[in-house]
């Protein structure tokens, strides 16, 4: 289904740890978000000198209610973009512009899934982890971070999952390293059919490795830095391996965010692969 | 030309406005309406045919497209500046075959009016596209973007040279159906750029475009090096938008029979009118788009509005009206 | 270089971060500091002296002067445009005599270090205002505005072609104190700025100064006629910024023994750190002073902090350092 | 005294007819300011793309009270900058610079003065109105507008004057016409010694004409666009003849905004007279 484009009134501003959760409405928008889907925010209005609209993760979707359809994203602040977002107070109006980019794809048949989420990379496992649930499939979360205040949702999350792990690079909260230090276990433990994950692109490179060591179909989502968010403009792509075994440099908010974990170049993520279509020749 | 002033205010809001005939031409090109998007900017229409119709604007200019298939280069290729952008894609594409098998059409059936941009590492490569494209169907305009500063060859930049501009255009010409009206996509970053644009009207351009991108850089102050993997960039956006209106006003002045498609950090209507009043036939609406994917479709009915409150009943009479000798009201005042 | 790199973070606020040592030189003139005023937005210091101690940043860079005195262009002089504005003030001054009684013995008096701008019609006019200035005490470096697109002849951009910027020079040079350091100030309107800084550094200059202001236009859509009563202007402020990165790269990368003082945008710390990592040695704060009368000593605080949260214990090191080779550890990452 | 840089709260936000009335607190702000001063007001924050401050003369000052000084200032929405200012809200910050220019002399010896405001161009003339009766002043007001609604401050200003006279050139209240239609009897009836104005360019220089003809003293306070409001880019100059009887083209900002009637060049404001100081030679 084709994104909207529509103004949206803030709701709701909570402070989570080191993240601020926005609702805010969006009629309409609730209706057609999958999970893995995200939104595009523009930031500081018409005269402002930040062009860009900001990505989003789409955190909850709520297609009913008082407000006839609201959405909530999880926003951690990086830079001027971000800052003035969390500055949003109720009744404020934002410009959205979703939901974009291909979703997780689910399983027809119930299976074991792990969902690792990295930092406010849990966000958009909340969604996928009651939809998977719904489908009767077993639902394992392993969420890290460099440490505590990083993780979002932790608590929350519990609820929709068999079990929670957590890891912290500094052992604040739970196991101390990094998710793929206890995700072999995890696979084994649970038989896990299918990975889904969601982080930083260090992480993602990490968790399918270990995804295509054991065989398991994996499913990452990418953040890449984006102009459009609408495949326009061609400045988010990464290398990714096609159906025809050819590696082609790919848009990542309209053929992703969410890629089959053995179908990305992890390691020459930033770069062009020598033998990718059209890629520079010698001399050139 | 006879015009009612209507004055903004409270009847401003475009309300009981005659609408206005937006027809104009670029060359031998006729189109009902004068908003475009810009290359590179609108990929080649899908995706912003779901904000709006894209049959409902002038057309869509296509992504620049080169002889063979083009990974572009590696990223990052943005880097977001005050008011602009900066962008350093290095022309990925799919190559002119696949262009025209997939992308055109799907243009032509969708029936969107349609300029072609093409760009070549050498004039043989600019002879050559203009060849495959010659007897395809559903092309307004070849808009010859000679001007591209992202190409991997950074010799190559042809648009900063009169020769070398005008040589494309000639193999560009020679190639081409002669009824297709070539547009050559100037580049800002050139000391006198009436020069670049009379050289390539001699060398048989049938319009110009501009503004391409100036020529940019950002540092990024975690690596502590260039923020883009291609170093430099094309900066685009309002920012520049003052250096558009500027090289539009300065070749209508001096070529005033030069249709020129004017762009460079159009946001809104009055922008828009800004490049119409400075001698522009029609405009091109770039990395606005990426912060409002509607933005075509906005500006051109902004535009329509912006006209009609001033009284002009068609676009035609507005284009280079700011060259306008003194008003009679001016020059009665002068002789008191 | 020795460096312990502190992230930024809980305490990267500026708190308990190690002092740095901010001294530089342009040629022969050794500051203690690297944060200028820019010509024409400082006038000569005094109005800004109320806003910030003057003797603590680097030093003034006067307005522009003429021999004789001028009355400039008339109004309007400006216009705002997207994170920038135009101008065209046409060199409004005094004249140098009146300059040097007046507002040069006002600034050695309290004490400042003063770069005085020159500014001529002709290569004569540039070699007698150098003459005046030979004697004269309290003269950190002059600055040769030979690129200011708002003189009333718009033939005399000197610093669009390479011939008369270098006899602009070559006649400052002659005229001039040998002691005194001379910066030719560029313009970004040209098809090569490398080309322009090799030809004035042979003809002598011991520095450049990068950029000026690049021509642009707006529309005003009441008169519907060019906003300012020069027609053009020159276009200023943050949303020139990565073309001025840009220039101070490209004339770094080529020239990397000539010193740059860079300017263009600069409106915080950050964005002066990126001028020296692209090779400037100290900067000017211009257009963003109107937003903030007291942004050049702030932007020098906010780059103190930036070079020390870098790790950074003096400025020079960090001179250029967008430029070097590949660090160890991607070398490393490469090799694996 | 040197102006002041600062960043003021917004006490209030009231509407007055088409004006809104922003009380903004202003430590050592209000000390300093005399009749006529005026302040400048950074527009959208550090990433607005707005990058030049607006000037706005200072309305009311009140220099003690619960938030230790403040400043009301008058705003009519003209463009994107005055929009965005009269959209803020109760404790908002914002940059103020100020106060800026040279205020309206008075007189040392008590004077019958006329007081003559166009529009907001009423705003300085409350504060000058009380300080002039203050000195035993006879005050009498012409305020004029377009039509009522560009009226500001009629109700209030009448406490202070002995008599005010509104003109209206669409008639909608008071006298049909412009100031000047009244000024020249009001003259006469006050045998006014002193004039001051402040409103646009056109009713400026009329009123100068007026007050001329009669050999009234008149100080008008002009409005150029300005860059940056504190002497150092010359955008904001107009013709003025010095006391030496030479044309310079002079910084309003800093030389004015309030100059004496007599002073300006009226009908040449815009251009450079041929006779200014340094004016363009023939042939150059
Ligand atoms: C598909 C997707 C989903 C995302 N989901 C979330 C989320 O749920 N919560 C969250 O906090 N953040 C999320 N991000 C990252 C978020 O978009 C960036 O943190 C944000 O754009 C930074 O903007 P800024 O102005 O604060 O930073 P600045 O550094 O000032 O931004 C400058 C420019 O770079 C771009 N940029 C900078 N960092 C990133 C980044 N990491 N990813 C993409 N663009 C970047 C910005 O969009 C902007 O154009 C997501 C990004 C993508 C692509
Ligand atoms: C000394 C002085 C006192 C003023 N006092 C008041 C007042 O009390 N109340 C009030 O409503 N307005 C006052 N003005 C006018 C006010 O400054 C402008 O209306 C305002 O700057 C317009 O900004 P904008 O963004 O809405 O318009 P835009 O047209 O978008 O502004 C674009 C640029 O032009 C400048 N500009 C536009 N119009 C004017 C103007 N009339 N005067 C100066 N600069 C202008 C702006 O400052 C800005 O830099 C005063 C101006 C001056 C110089
Ligand atoms: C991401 C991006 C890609 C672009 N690609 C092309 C291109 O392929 N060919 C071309 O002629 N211009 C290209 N341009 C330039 C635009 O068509 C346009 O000339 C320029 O951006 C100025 O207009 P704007 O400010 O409205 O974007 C590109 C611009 C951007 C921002
Ligand atoms: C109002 C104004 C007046 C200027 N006058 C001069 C001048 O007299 N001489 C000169 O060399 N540059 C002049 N400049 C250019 C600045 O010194 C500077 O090079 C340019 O504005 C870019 O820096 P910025 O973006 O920080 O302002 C002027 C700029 C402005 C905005
Ligand atoms: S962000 Fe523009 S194509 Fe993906
Ligand atoms: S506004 Fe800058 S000198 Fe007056």
């Amino acid at each position: 289904m084709a994104p909207l484009q529509l103004t949206g009134q803030v709701l709701d501003v909570r402070r989570a740890g080191m993240y601020t959760v926005l609702s805010l409405t969006a009629p309409g928008l609730a209706e057609r978000t999958k999970p893995g889907h995200f939104l595009n925010i523009g930031i500081g209005g018409d005269e402002s000198g930040l062009l860009l609209r900001r990505s989003f993760a789409i955190y909850q979707a709520q297609s009913r209610g008082v407000y006839g359809g609201s959405v909530d994203i999880v926003v951690g602040v990086h830079g001027k973009g971000t800052q003035w977002l969390v500055e949003r107070r109720r009744h404020d109006n934002l410009s959205i512009v979703g939901p974009l980019g291909k979703p997780f794809t689910l399983p027809k048949d119930p299976a074991n899934c792990i969902l690792v989420g990295g930092g406010y990379g849990t966000a958009p496992l909340f969604m996928l982890a009651d939809q998977l649930r719904e489908r009767g499939c077993r639902v394992d979360v392993i969420a890290g971070a460099a440490t505590e205040e990083k993780l979002f949702g932790t608590l929350e999350i519990k609820r929709a999952a068999s079990t929670l792990t957590v890891t912290t690079e500094d052992g604040s909260m739970g196991v101390q390293g990094r998710v793929t230090d206890v995700l072999d276990d995890i696979i084994t433990k649970t038989s896990a059919d299918v990975i889904y994950a969601c982080g930083p692109m260090g992480m993602l490179a990490a968790v399918a490795n270990v995804a295509a060591a054991r065989g398991v179909y994996a499913q990452c989502s990418v953040e890449e830095s984006m102009a459009c968010g609408i495949g326009v403009c061609m400045t988010c792509v990464l290398p990714v391996i096609g159906d025809d075994g050819i590696t082609r440099m790919v848009r990542s908010c309209v053929e992703g965010p969410v890629f089959r974990g053995d179908r990305v170049r992890w390691s020459e993520v930033g770069t062009v692969p020598t033998d990718a279509l059209g890629a520079p020749t010698e001399g050139h | 030309m006879s015009r009612a002033l209507i004055t903004s205010g409270p009847m401003g809001s475009g309300l009981n406005l005659p609408a206005v005939d937006m027809s104009t031409s670029i060359a031998s090109f006729e189109t009902p309406m004068p908003v475009f998007t810009a290359s590179g900017c609108a990929a080649a229409g899908k995706e912003l045919d779901q904000f709006f119709d894209i049959t409902q604007i002038g057309g869509i200019v296509t992504k620049s497209v080169m002889l063979n298939a083009r990974s572009g280069r590696a990223t990052p290729r943005m880097a977001e500046t005050p008011s602009g952008m900066l962008n350093s894609i290095g022309l990925q594409g799919p190559g002119i075959d696949a262009f025209i098998e997939n992308d055109l059409a799907w243009l032509r059936q969708r029936g969107a009016r349609t300029v072609v941009s093409i760009a070549g590492g050498s004039v043989e490569e600019y002879g050559k596209l203009a060849a495959k494209l010659r007897n395809v169907e559903g092309i307004s305009a070849i808009e010859v973007n000679i001007s591209c500063p992202n190409v991997e060859d950074r010799g190559q930049v042809f648009a900063c040279d009169p020769n070398s501009a005008s040589q494309v255009i000639q193999a560009v010409k020679r190639n081409s159906d002669t009824r297709v009206p070539i547009i050559a996509k100037l580049s800002p970053d050139v000391t006198n750029i009436v020069t670049i644009a009379q050289s390539v009207e001699r060398a048989g351009a049938d319009a110009v475009a501009v503004i391409n991108t100036t020529l940019g850089m950002v540092i990024n102050l975690d690596t502590m090096r260039p923020a883009l993997a291609g170093i430099t960039g094309g900066l685009s956006g309002p920012a520049i938008r003052p250096m558009a209106v500027r090289c539009v006003w300065q070749i209508h002045q001096a070529l005033p029979d030069l249709p020129i498609l004017g762009m460079g950090g159009i946001r809104n209507g009055d922008d828009a009118l800004q490049f119409i009043f400075a001698g522009a036939s029609a405009v091109s609406v770039g990395t606005v788009t990426f912060n409002d994917p509607s933005a075509p479709m906005r500006v051109q009915n902004e535009l329509e509005v912006a006209l009609a409150m001033r009284g002009f009943t068609t676009l035609r009479e507005a284009i280079g009206y700011a060259h306008r000798g003194p008003d009679l009201d001016e020059v009665a005042e002068e002789q008191e």
